[in-house]
This record gives C-alpha cells, sequence and structure tokens, in this order.
C-alpha cells in the first residue's frame, strides 16, 4: 500500500537521508586524533615520558596548571601529551586489528558465501569457534603468550574481529551470489574470480564498509580494556594504560582523579565518534543492526 | 572474615627470601606485586633494633585474656613447612606463632636462646654444643629431642632450595652429631662468633618430626604446621584467611609467661591501600608494610599507632657481573652514573626515607661516611659508553654489545606491577641516552630463577639488613656462585671472602667495625649494586592492641617486638 | 423501535465527512494523501471506494477512523460519527469506539494477525475489552462468530495460530475479529486483493451477508471496481486524493461520467486474469501527491484532455441523475469527448487501450 | 526433535574444538616446569636438578606427548577433575580454586544481566512508544553514550563516586560477610559491566519495537479499541523479542569479559580475577580450566537461547 509507506515510521522523519553535522563533527574528532597519533612527536608536545623533576622544587603539582594542562602523573609526567600520545597505540591498533580483520575475515566469508559447500562448512564453523570464547577472555589468552608488541597487538584483536566480519561478509554475498546479473556473467562464461571482484566485491564491500568504523571502535575498545589490565604493547603509552596508572590504588583515584580522568575523555569520546559516524553511515547505506 | 586483595600472588617468588630468612633476616626481592620495593625508612630518629614500642599502654593497665587478633599480612605463603616453604616477611611473620626458634633476638641485637636452653662455641668457633630445652612438647605431642632437630636439619640441607644457603656452610657428613636426647654439637665450616644467629629464623623454627615424616607422604601437609609455638594451627585458607588459637600447654608459660590472644588470623592483603582502609574501616588490629606511601595516613590517624623499624633491607638494582656487557666495570659504573637517584627518591619515596649509599644507614655503627653511591651525572656515564662502545665489543656468541653507541641492556623486573612498571619507564627515561634499554617484565617465578640462573642483565632488588652485617655473606661469597647462584651477581672476589670471614670473627668488636666498613667499600668499588633507598617497616595497629613489645626471652631478656616487618605474638593482648 | 423512527435512523447519516484533508510530512515535502474529500455513509448503507494505488483511498478510510499516528501528520475538515465530531478526539477517546462502533478488516490477512498470539486470543481480548466479558463466555462467543465466518471445527482453531491457516481461513477470522464486538460500521480496507479469486467471492459474500444481518454500515475500499459491483450501494472513485466521481453503483456504470472511471471500467479484471493485475492499461502514472500537477490531476494521462483541464481544476458538478457528482471539464458523453473520440478512433489508439482489456 | 539434537551435537563438537586450541596454544607457548619446581627447573648442569625435574614431568605427565597429555586432561575435565595447580606440593586442586571462585563469577554476571534486561525493556518500551519525542532523543542519546563508554572505565568512574567521594560501597569485596553485603558489595561491578550492555539491548529492542508498531496486526488490535499499554505490552513486545534474545545470549561473552575488569577493580576474587593471575603465574591447568568453563557457559547459554526461540516463536516449532 504505496498510501501508507507515506505514513511512515516517526523514525524515517526524523532520520533524514542526510549524514548530518553531527556525523562530519565525528569525523574531525577522529581525524583530529588520528592527526596527532601520527604527527605527536613532530607536535610542539612535552615528552610524554619525561619526569618533570626539579631538583630544587621537587617534582610539580599534581593538579592541572598552566604548564601541565592535564595535570601531571605520580612520575611527574605530563598528563597532557601522554593522553595525545596515548591516541597512538589506541588508534592504529584499532585499525589496524579492523583492517586485518576485515582482509582475513572479508575475503573468507565472501570466499565461503559465493562457493558455499565444504569452504563454507569450515569457515563457518572456524567462526562459530572463535566467537564461542568470550573475545577479551581469548584476547588476554593470547596476549599473554606472545611477546606484546604493535603488531602482535593488533594481529589478536585483528584475529578477533576475523569472526564477525566473516559472518557479515558471508550474509551480505548470500544475498548476492544468485542474482539475476550473476548468474548472468557465469552464462557468459565468465571466471569466479573475476565475477567475485567484478559482480559481488561492489556490492559487499559498501555495507561493509559502513561497519568498519563501528568495527574499529570496538577494537579501540578492546585495546583499553587488554592495557588496563596490562595485556597490550609494553613500553607503550595507551589510553588504557594511563586509566590503569590513574586507578590502579584508590588513593591516586581520590587525590588525582584526572589523571585517570583525561585519558577516560579522550577514550570516551574517540569511541563516541567512531560509534556515532558509523551508526550515521550504517543508516545511510541502511544496513542491518549487527553483532559486530 | 576473609578479605581479598587483587592478585593475591603467593610468596613462592621469594626464593631470596627462603634463603635469607634461614640466614636469620627476611629481605622480600624482586620487585613484589605491591609497591613494597620502593619504600625507605623514614624516622630519623635515634635508631632501635627493636623498632619503636607499638604502643604506650599505660603503667596501670594489666593484659587480659581474651579475644583475637586480625593481622594483614602483604602476601601469603604456599606453605607453611620450615624446611621447604618459602617463608618471607609474612610466612615467617605466620610461623613465629605456631613454632618457637631455637634462638632469638633480643633489643641489643643478640641472638639469646629461646628454645635451646644454651649454647657453648669451641675455642676456635669451629665446634658448638647447644642444650635443648627440657620437657617442650610439640602439639602433637611428639617431644623435642636431638633428633627432631637433626632431622629437621638435613631434610632442610637436602631442599633444592632451602638447602643452597645451608650446604655450602656444613660438611656432607657429621655437620650435626647427636650428643644425647637434648645435646648435639654443630660442625660448621667456618669460624663465627655469632653462630646462633643462624638459628634464630627458618633454620630455628622446629617442627615436629612426626609431622615431617607425614609430609613426605602427603605434601598438603604444609598447609597445616605443627611445631611448639604458643599457638596451634587451626584452619586455613590459603590465599584468604589463616587462623590459629592458643596451644594451653605452652611450655614457655610458666617460665616466659601467659599468651593471652584466644586466636590470631592471617589476612594476605597485597594492595597496601586495601591494608590501610581495612585498619582504618577495623577490620584489622595490626598490619606490616613498606609502602611508604601510606606512612603519612597513619600517623595522621589517632586510632592508629605506627612503629618504623627502618633497620630494612636495602633496595638497589642488581647487575649480573658475568654477562656481557656488563661484565665490563665500565659499563656497570656508566649505568650507576646515568642512573637519577635523586629523582628515584623523589618520585617513589612519597618524601619519606632516605636514600642509600651502601648497606647501611647513617646512624649505623658499621655505616662507612667516605662510600657514596655514585649517580646523577649522565655526562660521565655518556663518556664511559663512548669509551666501552669504542672498541666496538662482542659477547662469547659474537653478538656486538652496543648499538648506534649505546650499549645493549636488558632491564628485567616482575609483573605485572603497576609501580614496578612505573619504575621501568623512570629507569628507561634516565638510561635511554646511553643504553638502548629492553624491558623484561617476567612473571614472579620466572624473574627469580632468571636471577638465580644468571640470565639477567639488570634488575631491581631488596635485600641485606642483617641483624648482624656478618650474615650477608651468603650473598657475596664465591661459594655461592653455581648453577643456581645465591650470590646473584655471580661477582668473585677472594680478597671480599676473606674479608668476610675476619668479620664472622673479629680479634675485638672494633676491628670489626673497621672490616665491616671495608667490606662496604669493596661492595661500593665492585659496581655489582646500585643503592638506591633504604626501605623500613611500618608496624601499624589499632589502640587495643597492647604488649606485644612486652617479649621476654626464657632467661629474661627483653625481646624485640618486630624484626623487618616480621612480627611476634606471644605477649600480645588486646583491651576490650 | 417504531416504523417511522426505523425509518429516520436510515436515513440520518453515520458517517460524515466534510472536506476532510490529510497531509503527510516527508522528507520530500507535504504530501496531500486526501485532498478535501466529502462523504456521507448512512446506516445500513455501503460505499465503495475506489482508486489506484495511491489514490488516497486507505488513508480516507483511516483518516475517518482516526488510526493515523499524530506526530508528522495534518488533519483537517471535520469528521462526524452519528452526529458527533470525532476527528478531534485523541486515541483514548477513541478507544471507545473502536471496536465496538467501528472496525476494520485489512488487506493482507498473512500480515495482519499477531503471529505469537493464538486465534482465540486475538478474538476474545476486544470481547473481554469492550464487552467485558469473562474469558469462558468471550471463548463461546468467538467460537460462535468462527462459526458464523464458516470456519470448520472452530474450537480447534481457537487454539491455533496464524501460521497454521490458509490465507482464506485468516481473512475470515479477521472479519470475526471486526464482527466481534457488533460495530455499527466497518471498514473494509482491499480484504480481497491478497487472496485468489474463488476465495474473493465467498468473502465478500460472507462481508455483505454479516452487513445485512447486523444491519451494519460498510466501507469498502478497492482498486477493483468489478469487486464492488455487486456489494454496495454507492460508489466514490478517488484519483490523487481527491473523489472525482460519486454515484449509486447502477447509475455509476449506467452513466459513467468521469473519463477516469469509464478508463478503470473497462480495466475490471476478468476472472482469467491474476487477480493482483493492477491498472496498468490506463497510460502514464498515478498523480504526484508532493508535486501534483496544476489543473486536473487526470489530465496528463486523459486521452480527451484539453487546454482548459491543464489550467483549471474541475470542481465537483451535479450530473443528471441525483446525488451523481463528477469533478470534469468535459465528461463522457460532452460533444468535446465525442469529437476527441473521433478522432482518436481514427488514430486506432483508442483501439489499442480497447484491446488491451 | 532432531534439531535440538543437532544444535547439543554442535555445541559439544565446539566445545572440543575449543579446549583442544587452549590446550594446544598454553602447551605449546609455555613451559609449567619452572612453576613446579622454581629455579631448578633451569639448573640443567646439575645432576639432583635433573632428577627433579624427571619427577616432575613425570607427575605432572609432562613427559607425555601433546595430544596424549590433551586426553588425559580431557577424560579427567568431563569427570569434573580439573588437575591440579603447577606449584611445587601441585596443591590446591584446581576444581578447589574453581568451585570457590565461581560463584562469584557467576552471580555477578546474572546480577549484570538481570539488571541490564530489567532495565532495557521498559526503557525501550517507553522509548518507542514516545518515538521522536524530545524524551525518546534524550533517552537514545544517553544509550549512545553509555555504549561508547567502556566498561574499565565505567568501573573506574563508579569506584571514584559511590566508592571514594560519597562512600556508600565498600572497596572490598568480604568473601563470608552475610549475603545481602555481599550483594551489595557486587552492586558497582554489576552496574559497571550491566550498564553499557543495558544500552545495547536498549537500542535493540527500541528499534524492533519501532519496527513491530508499524506491523498491521498493530493496527488491527487497535481498531480493537485495546488500550495503549496493552498493544504494546500484549502485542508488540513479545514478537519483537527474537533478536533481543539472542542478543542477551550473545552478550553474556561480553559480560563474562567485562566480570574480568570489573572483578579486578573491585577485588573480587572471581574466576575472572583469577584467570589473569594464573595467566601471570603460568599457572596453565587453572587457565585452561576458567577457560573452558568461561566458554563452556557460553556456549550452553546461546544454545538455551536458541531453544528458547522455539519457546516465544510458535513458527519455529520444530
Amino acid at each position: 500500500m504505496s498510501a501508507t509507506s507515506v505514513t511512515s515510521a516517526p523514525e524515517d522523519i526524523i532520520v533524514s537521508k542526510k549524514l548530518g553535522f553531527g556525523f562530519w563533527l565525528c569525523v574531525t574528532w577522529v581525524g583530529l586524533m588520528a592527526f596527532i597519533a601520527i604527527f605527536a612527536s613532530a607536535l610542539p608536545l612535552k615528552s610524554p615520558t619525561a619526569n618533570f623533576l626539579d631538583s630544587a622544587r621537587g617534582r610539580p603539582p599534581y593538579a592541572p596548571s598552566w604548564s601541565h594542562w592535564f595535570g601531571t602523573d605520580k612520575d611527574a609526567r605530563d598528563v597532557f601529551s601522554r593522553s595525545m600520545y596515548g591516541a597512538r597505540i589506541s588508534l592504529t591498533v584499532g585499525f589496524a586489528a579492523i583492517t586485518a580483520g576485515f582482509l582475513i575475515g572479508g575475503t573468507l566469508g565472501v570466499i565461503s558465501g559465493y562457493y558455499k559447500g565444504w569452504i563454507d562448512r569450515i569457515s563457518s564453523f572456524g567462526f562459530i569457534v572463535l566467537l564461542s570464547f568470550p573475545s577479551l577472555v581469548l584476547a588476554i589468552l593470547l596476549t599473554s603468550l606472545i611477546d606484546r608488541n604493535l603488531l602482535t597487538v593488533s594481529m589478536v584483536l585483528g584475529l578477533l574481529s576475523i569472526a564477525p566480519v566473516g559472518r557479515l561478509a558471508r550474509a551480505a554475498t548470500l544475498q548476492y551470489a544468485d542474482r539475476e546479473f550473476v548468474l548472468a556473467a557465469r552464462q557468459i562464461g565468465a571466471t569466479n574470480r573475476r565475477i567475485i571482484i567484478k559482480e559481488i566485491l561492489p556490492n559487499v564491500a559498501i555495507p561493509m564498509s559502513s561497519l568498519a568504523l563501528l568495527g574499529m571502535a570496538v577494537a579501540v575498545v578492546a585495546e583499553g580494556g587488554l592495557a588496563f589490565l596490562g595485556f597490550s604493547v609494553q613500553k607503550g603509552i595507551t589510553w588504557g594504560g594511563l586509566i590503569q596508572l590513574g586507578s590502579d590504588a584508590s588513593k591516586t583515584l581520590q587525590d588525582a582523579p584526572w589523571i585517570a580522568f583525561f585519558p577516560i575523555l579522550m577514550l570516551f569520546l574517540t569511541v563516541l565518534s567512531l560509534n556515532f559516524a558509523g551508526d550515521r553511515l550504517r543508516t545511510f547505506f541502511d544496513v542491518k543492526e549487527t553483532t559486530l | 572474615m576473609k578479605i581479598y586483595g587483587q592478585s593475591s600472588r603467593r610468596t613462592r617468588r621469594i626464593l631470596g627470601v627462603t634463603l635469607v630468612s634461614l640466614l636469620s633476616f627476611a629481605a622480600a626481592c624482586g620487585g613484589g606485586s605491591s609497591s613494597d620495593e620502593t619504600s625507605a625508612p623514614t624516622e630519623t630518629e635515634a635508631p632501635t633494633d627493636s623498632g619503636a614500642p607499638a604502643t604506650d599502654a599505660p603503667a596501670e593497665e594489666t593484659p587480659v585474656a581474651g579475644g583475637t587478633l586480625r593481622v594483614g599480612l602483604e602476601a601469603d605463603v604456599d606453605g607453611l613447612n620450615p624446611t621447604a616453604s618459602a617463608l618471607a616477611v609474612a610466612g615467617l611473620t605466620m610461623a613465629s606463632a605456631v613454632f618457637d626458634p631455637l634462638f632469638t633476638f633480643d633489643v641489643d641485637g643478640n641472638a639469646v636462646p629461646y628454645l635451646a636452653e644454651s649454647i657453648e662455641p669451641s675455642a676456635d668457633f669451629m665446634v658448638w654444643t647447644m642444650t635443648l630445652r627440657a620437657g617442650v612438647v610439640f602439639h602433637d605431642g611428639t617431644p623435642l629431642t636431638t633428633d627432631a632437630v637433626i632431622k629437621q636439619f638435613e631434610i632442610t640441607r637436602n631442599d633444592p632450595l632451602v638447602g643452597l644457603a645451608v650446604k655450602p656452610y656444613y660438611p656432607e657428613t657429621d655437620a650435626v652429631v647427636k650428643i644425647d636426647d637434648l645435646t648435639m654439637e654443630f660442625h660448621p665450616l667456618d669460624a663465627s662468633q655469632y653462630f646462633p644467629t643462624a638459628l634464630t629464623a627458618q633454620l630455628g623454627y622446629i617442627a615436629s618430626p612426626t609431622w615431617l615424616d607425614a609430609l613426605a607422604a602427603d605434601p598438603t601437609l604444609e598447609q597445616a604446621p605443627v611445631g611448639t609455638g604458643p599457638f596451634q594451627f587451626d584452619s586455613r585458607t590459603e590465599d584468604s584467611v589463616t587462623r590459629f588459637v592458643r596451644n594451653d600447654n605452652w611450655w614457655g608459660t610458666d617460665i616466659i609467661g601467659p599468651t593471652y590472644l584466644d586466636a590470631i588470623e592471617f589476612f594476605p592483603v597485597p594492595d597496601p591501600d586495601t591494608r590501610t582502609e581495612m585498619i582504618q574501616n577495623g577490620e584489622l588490629d595490626l598490619l606490616h608494610t613498606t609502602d611508604t606511601n601510606q606512612f603519612q595516613t597513619y600517623r595522621d590517624d589517632p586510632k592508629l599507632t605506627t612503629s618504623i623499624d627502618e633497620n630494612g633491607e636495602e633496595y638497589f638494582l642488581m647487575i649480573n657481573t658475568a654477562k656481557a656487557p656488563f661484565d665490563d666495570i665500565r659499563v656497570r659504573q656508566a649505568l650507576a652514573l646515568a642512573t637519577d637517584r635523586q629523582g628515584y627518591y623523589d618520585l617513589f619515596n612519597a618524601g619519606e626515607g632516605i636514600m642509600a649509599d651502601q648497606m647501611f644507614t647513617p646512624d649505623s655503627q658499621y655505616f662507612n661516611p667516605d662510600v657514596k653511591q655514585d649517580g646523577n651525572d649522565p655526562a660521565a656515564a655518556a663518556a664511559l659508553v663512548a669509551e666501552y662502545c669504542g672498541e666496538n665489543p662482542v659477547d662469547a656468541d659474537g653478538k656486538a654489545q652496543c648499538t648506534d653507541g649505546k650499549v645493549n641492556m636488558e632491564y628485567q623486573w616482575s609483573g605485572p606491577s603497576v609501580i614496578a612498571t612505573r619504575i621501568a619507564d623512570f629507569y628507561n627515561e634516565n638510561w635511554k641516552a646511553s643504553f638502548n634499554v629492553t624491558f623484561d617484565e617476567q612473571n614472579q617465578q620466572m624473574h627469580i630463577q632468571e636471577a638465580a640462573l644468571g640470565v639477567y642483565n639488570v634488575v631491581g632488588w631488596r635485600q641485606f639488613g642483617a641483624e648482624n652485617p656478618g650474615d650477608d655473606r651468603v650473598w657475596l661469597e664465591c661459594r655461592n656462585i653455581g648453577g643456581i647462584s645465591l650470590n646473584w651477581p655471580r661477582y668473585c672476589d677472594e680478597a671480599r671472602d676473606a674479608l668476610i670471614k675476619e668479620i664472622a670473627n673479629p680479634a675485638s668488636p672494633d676491628e670489626r667495625v673497621g672490616l665491616i666498613q671495608e667490606l662496604v667499600q669493596n661492595l661500593h668499588d665492585s659496581y655489582a649494586y646500585i643503592f638506591m633507598t633504604h626501605s623500613s617497616w611500618a608496624i601499624v595497629n589499632t589502640d587495643k592492641v597492647q604488649g606485644n613489645c612486652d617479649r621476654k626471652s626464657p632467661d629474661g631478656n627483653a625481646l624485640v617486638c618486630s624484626t623487618n616487618g616480621r612480627m611476634y605474638f606471644q605477649s600480645t593482648w588486646l583491651s576490650s | 423501535m417504531s416504523q417511522t423512527e426505523l425509518v429516520r435512523s436510515e436515513l440520518e447519516p453515520l458517517i460524515e465527512t466534510i472536506d476532510v484533508k490529510t497531509h503527510f510530512k516527508t522528507p520530500r515535502g507535504i504530501a496531500r494523501a486526501v485532498d478535501g474529500v466529502s462523504i456521507t455513509i448512512r446506516r445500513g448503507q455501503s460505499l465503495g471506494v475506489v482508486g489506484e494505488s495511491g489514490s488516497g483511498k486507505t488513508v480516507l478510510s483511516r483518516s475517518i477512523m482516526g488510526l493515523l499516528p499524530r506526530n508528522g501528520v495534518i488533519r483537517e475538515g471535520s469528521v462526524r460519527y452519528q452526529g458527533q465530531e470525532i476527528s478531534n478526539r485523541s486515541d483514548k477517546e477513541m478507544q471507545s469506539i473502536w471496536g465496538r462502533e467501528m472496525a476494520m478488516i485489512f488487506q493482507d490477512p498473512m500480515t495482519s494477525l499477531n503471529p505469537v498470539m493464538k486465534i482465540g486470543k486475538q478474538i476474545t481480548e476486544s470481547l473481554r475489552k469492550n464487552l467485558s466479558m469473562s474469558s469462558s463466555e468471550a471463548m463461546a462467543v468467538a467460537e460462535r462468530l468462527m462459526h458464523d465466518v464458516r470456519i470448520p471445527e472452530p474450537a480447534r482453531r481457537l487454539n491455533q495460530y496464524p501460521h497454521e491457516l490458509s490465507g482464506g481461513m485468516r481473512q475470515r477470522v479477521m472479519i470475526a475479529i471486526a464482527m466481534a464486538c457488533g460495530p455499527n460500521m466497518l471498514f473494509a480496507d482491499e480484504p480481497t486483493t491478497a487472496l485468489d479469486v474463488t476465495v474473493q467471492a465467498q468473502i465478500l459474500e460472507l462481508l455483505s451477508e454479516q452487513k445485512r444481518e447486523r444491519n451494519m454500515s460498510l466501507l469498502l475500499v478497492t482498486h477493483n471496481l468489478g469487486v464492488v459491483a455487486g456489494y454496495t450501494d454507492e460508489i466514490a472513485v478517488m484519483y490523487g486524493g481527491k473523489v472525482v466521481e460519486k454515484a449509486p453503483t447502477k447509475t455509476l456504470f449506467a452513466d459513467t461520467k468521469m473519463p477516469y472511471t469509464e478508463a478503470l471500467l473497462r480495466s475490471i479484471p476478468r476472472l482469467d486474469q491474476p487477480s493482483h493485475s493492477r491498472l496498468s492499461t490506463i497510460p502514464g502514472r498515478p498523480p504526484d501527491i508532493v508535486h501534483p500537477p496544476r489543473g486536473c490531476h487526470f489530465a496528463p494521462r486523459c486521452a480527451y484532455v484539453r487546454d482548459l483541464c491543464l489550467n483549471e481544476e474541475p470542481e465537483l458538478q451535479q450530473a443528471a441523475s441525483p446525488d451523481h457528482t463528477f469533478a470534469c471539464f468535459y465528461p463522457v458523453g460532452s460533444p468535446e469527448y465525442l469529437e476527441r473520440r473521433v478522432e482518436l478512433t481514427r488514430k486506432g489508439e483508442l483501439v489499442a487501450s480497447e484491446g488491451s482489456n | 526433535m532432531r534439531y535440538y539434537v543437532q544444535r547439543v551435537a554442535l555445541a559439544i563438537l565446539l566445545l572440543l574444538a575449543v579446549s583442544m586450541l587452549t590446550f594446544g596454544a598454553l602447551n605449546i607457548l609455555g613451559d609449567p616446569l619452572f612453576n613446579i619446581l622454581g629455579p631448578v627447573a633451569g639448573d640443567v648442569n646439575n645432576p639432583d636438578s635433573i632428577k627433579m625435574i624427571a619427577l616432575a614431568k613425570k607427575e605432572f605427565s609432562l613427559d607425555r606427548s601433546l595430544p596424549v597429555r590433551y586426553f588425559i586432561w580431557l577424560s579427567d575435565f568431563v569427570r569434573g577433575d580439573f588437575g591440579v595447580t603447577f606449584s611445587s606440593t601441585g596443591q590446591p586442586p584446581v576444581s578447589g580454586v574453581v568451585s570457590e571462585r565461581l560463584p562469584r563469577t557467576i552471580s555477578l554476571v546474572f546480577l549484570a544481566q538481570m539488571f541490564a534486561v530489567v532495565v532495557s525493556i521498559p526503557w525501550a518500551i517507553i522509548a518507542a512508544a514516545r518515538a521522536g519525542k524530545i524524551s525518546d532523543r534524550i533517552s537514545t542519546i544517553n544509550a549512545f553514550f553509555l555504549v561508547a563508554m567502556p566498561n574499565f572505565a565505567i568501573a573506574v568512574i563508579l569506584k571514584f563516586v559511590f566508592s571514594l567521594k560519597l562512600g556508600w560501597t565498600p572497596i572490598t569485596y568480604v568473601a563470608d560477610d552475610p549475603l545481602r553485603s555481599r550483594l551489595f558489595q557486587l552492586l558497582l561491578p554489576a552496574l559497571t559491566i550491566g550498564l553499557p550492555v543495558a544500552a545495547v539491548y536498549q537500542r535493540l529492542l527500541r528499534s524492533d519495537l519501532i519496527t513491530t508498531l508499524q506491523q498491521d496486526f498493530i493496527l488491527l488490535a487497535r481498531t480493537k479499541g485495546l488500550s495503549k499499554t496493552r498493544i504494546l505490552f500484549v502485542h508488540a513486545l513479545r514478537p519483537s523479542l527474537f533478536s533481543f534474545i539472542t542478543v542477551v545470549g550473545l552478550n553474556t561473552g561480553a559480560l563474562i569479559g567485562g566480570s574480568i575488569v570489573a572483578e579486578t577493580v573491585f577485588r573480587i576474587p572471581g574466576i575472572g580475577s583469577t584467570l589473569v593471575e594464573s595467566i601471570f603465574r603460568n599457572d596453565f591447568p587453572v587457565v585452561l580450566a576458567i577457560v573452558m568453563i568461561v566458554a563452556s557457559g557460553f556456549v550452553v547459554i546461546n544454545l538455551l537461547v536458541d531453544f528458547a526461540y522455539t519457546l516465544i516463536d510458535p513458527r519455529v516449532r520444530r
């Protein structure tokens, strides 16, 4: 009934098919963070590792001040520049992880969705196996067994994102695998590889890509969790680690809450932005809600 | 009640401590889980080996029996088996309630007889004849005899770890010889006037032979110790609570005095903040800590009495001198010079305690004023490193020791521990100008293992602070270098060994002081240790805890109320 | 009631709408789904509302019943039920009318029954709510209703879920639900479109029979003139949200005025055609209700269009026979109409369009 | 029936795979010996040490091949014997550790799940009923914020506000306090992991409800003159619960993960914190047992969810 389809959900009256201001705001924030992450060392930031001790006056005040905007931590280090540098590992890992997840999981998903049969059965089972660990448990388990550097941690989180991404890709592929244009392509004797690349991928890519941001948010949070528990990149400054350092002892948290709260703020804003932007994209391409 | 701290780690890690405690003093080494290893003494008033009296109990108050004392400890132990368990401060504290030592320290720091009735050295101090107290029975009714002591000695000596600190000092056979049921002879390899101090801790805590036999069959009995002590085992849940009750037919009741407490409950609470909160909430009556960050809190709390036992261990960086690049003294020196000791003190001691230049505090009679720990001089460090790297040295396997003009090294600590990691970051900041520092965070066991096996460059460590400096020898002598070394830095110096021999057996007390100061100099010159701070123990109790400094020996000597954080309970009582 | 009363109640309108407008706010702009419709339905009388998809017929029926969402909708004009204004009533107030006074049957029995609720409950709940029956009474009534709408072994059916019933069955269930509280006014919104031809007739039979028995008024919404032909007293043809011709059924068929109605008549599907064939035979597409064309909305598709049609919008005018109105400048039978018809026949276009049905 | 059998079989297959992975990873990548022997394990030139190493290997059957060890472990595990912790005395038995601590984690996760469900359902219904109104938008934004707040951050904030500033809740967990106060001590931890999940549930259920509310059968229900509440609860809710239930099942995983964080921050000796400790102690039997238990719990819950489906949706009854 086309008439009633006009009496659409109040939702649609709110969500106009525009990305909207909020989206761009979020993208800007993430962009800013990325910029800082990349060029931190080039920016006029205090050294994030230096202990700002003064043999005469001892350590600088904990509380935020002109010289240390976010205050200083227990070790007289500048919380502001640490929060900035924190973006590095957090975002890098987040990005690398989701990229790896999409490359591996995406490929697996598309292939198994397209060829079906035993490939599908095996990979799908693999996905379920991965999914039957609570992800944080699996992450801790793996990171505890490896030498934790930027690459390995990213890979572990990437591994975790394989299953959800793979499932999505597979589902998306299944929708198209038997569509007319694919069958047509087969008729004219196009190779499977060609069909996948020319016909399937473009269709699958769009909905998937809209989930990349959401995925990255998840990865960033996961990294934070690992760092908070002490399982992330060693010797690295990461938001999760900063938060732990600021909250480990009740005394610190009580007397100098900002040590933990500024990193929390950064992390929160970043995750929020990623989520929001991702959500907007999702509704924009209107992809179904997922359990990514 | 059971209280939990996060990650209550077993103290199996504390191999060092096991051996240390054998030699009558406790030291927690290798970065504990709390910030304990970063502390240093704070009180600068007159030193008392006994520590300040825990309470100023008004004279008119007379002790009352009864009540349960709840004690917060920094950790739990694997077991309470003096022959095999790693008894760190926490373990020794619990042990001191169920076991009685053969000897114990009086307020002047002399080892006086306790379970032993007397001991007599031969003229050359090579044979010591000890007589046990008669009529002492263990909690299981077994009588205390020479055989019991000898059995325990032999079991201990053959323990792969604990034995390490015993083996080198006794002959293979006839180390201990039975004379009669209460008399025996010790035959140490070296003469020492101070031999009895070796019997004041783990080696001196005598367990029931019946129980030791049973242990062989069922190791789980480790959890239920049987000794002669004023308290006997009641129940124990690992990492949660250990409960002892008064031993009503304790041998000492008539000789020494009554035991007042009905029971003691020990709660391992690794997190110092939690321990503090608990005593403030009245969930604990007594605790010990080395976390200087807490000291002020305690002083500010009127309901709490704090006594600081500042004759604690020293915290220092320990260097493996047997392994490149630190087999070269210039590199060790450079590391010392690169280290910002002042900065460390400012950051990690919360304005408490004092920096250490050597193993003695300035107010110790053995303090050597000429020995200053070098540090805070990056330039000099850079120069030495440049010189060393100029020779582009390689290790045994031909691996280069320098990369782009910096020495490659590994700093190892035991984790996970926020504070330990902070310290690692701090050192890295100090050293990175002249060293390429790799971090090696190990879990506790691995940390100790690598230290013991000498597969490390530099580690943070806590040690020394012996009641009797002669007893620090086990860390220093060449004979303690081996597959597993107690001479962790694997630094062998015949001259030093000779010196130690002399210290054990000086012609006169004053000469001894001189010799020990010489040893201090020798230690400094070896650059095997970079001394950072003197740690100190705070014993904190609520105002209802009384009398824990009223301990006496059977012969009536006043005894210390704590030894490096290790507490005693025989004379303690609770005012209502 | 006495003869005269009966007559009066027969004559007095049960439902009366005056210039009802229902507009929707959409991202594209204001959609004039219903744009000034006035109709009256007397007790026991049945009105067929006919038009293509998008003509606004469904929205009209829902506007009358007040079922449309509050926000994003602009409603104007007046709706009277038994003389009282109901267009301004809140959902809460309408609850007393819904079910016992007015009921509605929807197009698709597949989606219109709650998939996770037993048939019995779906029928009885309105009985219990509106007539405050006990569950046992309600069940008895429900069973009778099921029987009335000719559902075999009703007792068993009551305990089944919709997915266990055939499409026709479900439509009958929906009728039973609608009938439950004996409403005076029944809205049937394309009640047969989703069903196959054989069942269609049965359902319509059932509807008119129930109408007769209960002396209900019926508003039958459909796109298929063929359907309403046999079952309604009066027909209103809607186009682009407006009523373009309204007349008693016989008159409409006998004396069609509006070329659009004529086109509809031509396109009545035959039994041999699939039931859901839409009015594909009228060239062009329904008007854009957001940006309607100037002049007569039908003009762009009208074979007899002239300049006037494109510039001015025709008002509803009275036809020769009473209560027959239509909105067209050059109605069927007018000289201009005939003239154009001759041209078309010559060109052969008309033949084509005729040949298609 | 066949369906149930299939699902159970799959679940078992899954757990086998999971156990193999975990067991393999732990045994290949870690060396348990030194947990048992301490330094002796590395003292490979000393005959005594070598003897002890051999003994220990035998006792903990570390001298067997990996598959053999796996089957030994598995057969014990299914019998409820989770092996012994790697320590010189081989004490305490893992099953002891687990059985002491598992209940705390379960009650924590359960509390959190209860909280999340109990809060999210009415929240979602109200929001859906007012969809598009200001109140709904605000609640949507709140949900969004909560979702974006990592649980460890929430933990820190809650601890700061309620334990430290207001002092309402204790920061220590007292294991043999009366149940009531123990539950009270579990409050913040439960909130920590429950809040974000509640938000996730609310967002999902809300959008599903809104979709349902546009269904014809809701319109029909309205034409019956039913009250708005009845329509929401009786007609709209149940058909909207399908994906909700799945997500509730899936999120149990998130909750278990969260419990690791919560137990660490609020010092609750559950299996979450124990897992972390044991990993740092290289105490593989404990790690293995905990991972297996957690995974099993997770798999079983999702199995139950599948079955719950068949209960609330008559159409998928088999």
